[in-house]
């Protein structure tokens, strides 16, 4: 049973009510790419536009302090959802560019002899995972190169687990990265078990939180995370925010990585000095109005409740895989029981391209992502080049789980 | 649009059937293309002589869509002076790039008018256009071989 | 007289009804920093949301197709709006990422080895302005010290005008970045005559456009530029966007600053490859809701006519000059012609800080800007900490110029 | 709020006629802030003596809030000993980041009390505390120098 009442939170999603391909009613089993939005972000969005628009930390009047304010009422309210401080909220355009901002702490730490904590050396490791979305990896292998540090990652077990070998991390491990909840897997790693082991060492701990803070209660520290990076955009805000949190003392260590306005201390022709954090990572101009709805967007999960939501999920997670067992031909990528698992089911059907699949999937009305999610080298783990992925979110319910078992009937039907 | 007007019987043949697969020898050159998107890849080879496709040879890995436009590439292209080859391959691109709204012409596209509807699903456009892009891009550098 | 109908156009505006302080009418003349947004931008961002939104690039399902559709069109808005090919758009937060990408362009191809074209080595110089705004000098600074190359800069004649010297041009010159519109003095600078020199040796060229292409009609190719840069939220579009547009040629040997999701080609554990340009500079989920309002906020811009809208600028400058003149104690700093000169009037009252000017005309309802105008270099070369900015833009009127008169007027007597 | 209840009589007196200022000798540490809005900056002195605070002197450039607030401050807190300074500190500091929320003691602020209008405008909060926090900044740089 799910603890939420989803036909009443429905109700504030307007996207929900339309209809796709030959007025099918759309079932929107993509949220882990992206979430849809409550009509009170949108509302919050577009009031900040009509009331209260100004540039943000640059202005004396009063537009530019009430949207100060805003902005940074906002940052109080995304800090406390992830049990931080407001100071240690840094907003960046998604968790893509959260995780590069870490990883080019190391780079130009490394290139201005910066502080010890972010300089690597040849010899020094970076450890990650086989199950990384590309966000996670690809900044990684660019500091490994450049710095002449080793890339290095913990395989996946057969049934979509972390393989976690503690003796990966040793003395010469400087930072340690992985996801929370894998978006093709749907797997929860142990984060505060790898967390505590990889501080054992000095090394310092990165959190993709992408798929784990929309979905469950997260506490960083909890966690035992040294920085988080999520999206704001699968967790029911707008498009073009995402946030790094990151400990204070680190982050009062780290050089920026973008520079420009407003997070400067002095400005010289030849040299400047920079603002305390999170100053000195928003250069610019910031994403002003996405960060307020974000903030938004906080109190609605807040409200709707973290555990309920993983709850519902995992409800509807058991369906599916309930479901998608009883048709011939179909593989699972990853776990097949509840434990430590969330709402993204990845499966093969014998014969059929995923392409093909989702194609038919979409003709019933059913968005599903089709490909490898930005996880290609996970597929090539399983010998596979492209899934069919279902996920789930607060406003899916039963019927939406049935939709997409029997769209994956008819595909195999179709293509038999 | 409907799904049975995407996949013509046509293209369910050429999927089930691909005419011309495999690695073949000679060539004159080989190239490897990938959809980031899906990971869909294609190995193929091009073997020219005076200015006539002697033959298409190709490893892929994809959807139907886009192992049925690489089969019927390898029907319509195979064998065909390259005067005669840009023209279809030009009229085929144009196709399926056209948003629907291009009229296809069967006497130049024979068999390759059933991919008209993909055309009304972007997200299909670069699965077709994979085995097209690889003859492309094969048969330039070919042909840059022959003239250096 | 201005070639716009104001009082309609003001209409198309919800913030603009609004009243501050005191129940005084909202004089915004703050547009420099971030301008306000008619009501057809927020339609468009909000339909976005609620009938359209998914992850573009990603799926396959309608939604998928749909967002792609409405943000690749956008592209092809604004590609057009400044003349350049739709591939050569890339999609930042705003100006001051799009400056760090294409200074990344140089630190990281110097890094790796990569096209001669970006790699800059001791010796090598980067020539800028004493006018810039932090955001293109900031990230050039650090770039020169991570390479070991040269920055130089020319200098600001006394009365606001770039201090053109061809002498500083030579084969040592890798890149030359300037602003087009002063956002302190309103200078417009001569850039294709500093592009043509630059040309002559070699040089790249990149023009900071955020005081220009929101206010001017700009074509990339007239004006020699090889990069520009701009931000949407000053050109009535959202906050969060803001674009580069880039050669293509260039963009094609660039390497990318973030990576991560949707820029790649081919992803393995060790190593990965990247997809063409504008995609290799966008990694992860994009701005997506934001770029599509911004092209909407092109053509809102095209159908008002960006000519009139600058001979409307120059209208109101030259009335505020004008006025400001008539007041005791008051010292423009930059041009006090109007001959290539764009709507930012800069001023000093003696004896009052601009802090306190500033206030005395919050309180009047006038919204400006005081401080250094993230131009902190340029107001040291003015021997001013701050100065009082008005900037204009499509909906101010005679009346916002004369309220800044009668508001500097009250301030000059409060302080006397 | 008006601008009469910002500006009050007694805010612009310093503002005009600035109390302590200049830089002096001797002192026990000295600190340049600024304000990276504005540019306003100050540099500033502290001597001690025995947990007194002996003088605070300083050249600051600046609005009429942060003069006039750094004047004020030179009244209350010069030539007290620390055990009292402090409460005061903490107390203006406390009221001028109180959104307009923190009723103000005149027992403790005296004339600071003039600036509880300040908070009611948060972009001049800084253009306040600027003196301020050089003090504290400079206090605590002197004390580890006397007991290091
Ligand atoms: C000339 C100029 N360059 C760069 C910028 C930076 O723009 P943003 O803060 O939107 O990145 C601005 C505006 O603040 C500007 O006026
Ligand atoms: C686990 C994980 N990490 C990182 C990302 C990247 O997020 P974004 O594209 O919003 O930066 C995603 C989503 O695409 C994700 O699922």
């Amino acid at each position: 049973m799910s603890p939420l009442d989803v036909a009443t939170l429905r109700k504030d999603f307007p996207i929900l009510s339309r209809t796709v391909r030959n007025d099918r009613d759309l079932v929107y089993l993509d949220s882990g790419a992206t979430s849809q939005k409550p009509a009170v972000v949108l509302d919050a969005e577009r009031d900040f536009y009509e009331t209260r628009n100004a540039a943000v930390h640059r202005g004396a009047h009063q537009l530019a302090e009430e949207a100060t304010d805003a902005f940074e009422m906002a940052r109080a309210t995304i800090a406390a959802f992830v049990g931080g401080h407001v100071s240690e909220v840094v907003f960046t355009r998604n968790a893509t560019e959260a995780l590069n901002l870490v990883a080019y702490a190391f780079q130009n730490a490394t290139a201005d002899a910066g502080p010890d904590r972010f300089v690597l050396e040849p010899g020094d490791e970076i450890l990650i995972t086989e199950m990384e979305h590309h966000a996670n990896l690809v900044p990684w292998q660019q500091v490994a190169r450049r710095t002449g540090a080793t890339l290095r990652w913990f395989g996946v077990t057969d049934d979509g687990r972390l393989d976690f070998d503690p003796s990966m991390i040793t003395d010469r491990t400087k930072v340690v990265s992985l996801t929370h909840q894998s978006n093709v897997l749907g797997t929860i790693n142990p984060v505060a078990q790898v967390a505590a082991a990889a501080h054992e060492v000095g090394a310092l701990v990165v959190v993709d939180a992408c798929q784990s803070v929309p979905h469950m209660p997260v506490d960083v520290h909890a966690l035992g995370a040294d920085f988080i990076a999520f999206s704001g955009h699968k967790m029911l805000a707008p498009t073009g925010v995402g946030v790094l949190w990151g400990r204070a003392d680190l982050l009062a260590q780290m050089p920026p990585m973008l520079t420009g306005g407003s997070m400067i201390e002095q400005v010289f022709m030849d040299h400047s000095t920079f603002a305390a954090p999170p100053q000195r990572f928003e250069a610019g101009v910031p994403n002003i109005a996405q960060a307020v709805a974000l903030g938004v967007a906080c109190d609605y999960l807040t409200d709707v409740g973290l555990q309920a939501i993983h709850e519902h999920e995992v409800y509807l997670t058991g369906l599916a895989l309930e479901g998608l067992a009883g048709l011939p031909g179909i593989r699972i990528i990853g776990p097949t029981d509840l434990a430590d698992r969330g709402g993204a089911v990845s499966f093969v059907a014998d014969g059929i391209h995923s392409h093909d699949l989702g194609q038919v999937l979409d003709d019933s009305g059913v968005a599903v992502r089709v490909g490898h999610h930005c996880a290609w080298p996970l597929h090539r783990r399983f010998g596979v080049a492209a899934t069919t992925r279902a996920t789930f979110y607060l406003y899916n319910d039963e019927q939406d789980v049935a939709a997409l078992v029997e769209g994956t009937k008819r595909a195999l039907e179709f293509f038999a | 649009m409907n799904l049975e007007s995407l996949y013509q019987e046509i293209i369910l043949d050429h999927y089930k059937h691909g005419r011309g697969k495999g690695l073949r020898e000679p060539f004159d050159a080989q190239v490897q293309h990938v959809n980031p998107t899906c990971g869909d890849e294609i190995t193929l080879r091009v073997a020219l002589h005076d200015a006539v496709v002697q033959d298409i040879s190709y490893a892929a890995m994809g959807c139907s869509i886009s192992q049925a436009s690489t089969s019927v590439m390898y029907e319509l292209l195979n064998g065909k002076p390259l005067g005669e080859v840009w023209p279809i391959h030009e009229a085929f691109v144009k196709m399926i790039e056209g948003r629907g709204k291009v009229e296809p012409d069967e006497d130049v596209l024979g068999d390759g008018i059933a991919f008209a509807g993909v055309a009304s699903y972007p997200a299909r456009v670069k699965c077709a256009l994979l085995g097209w892009m690889a003859f492309k891009d094969a048969t330039v550098q070919a042909l840059g071989k022959d003239y250096t």
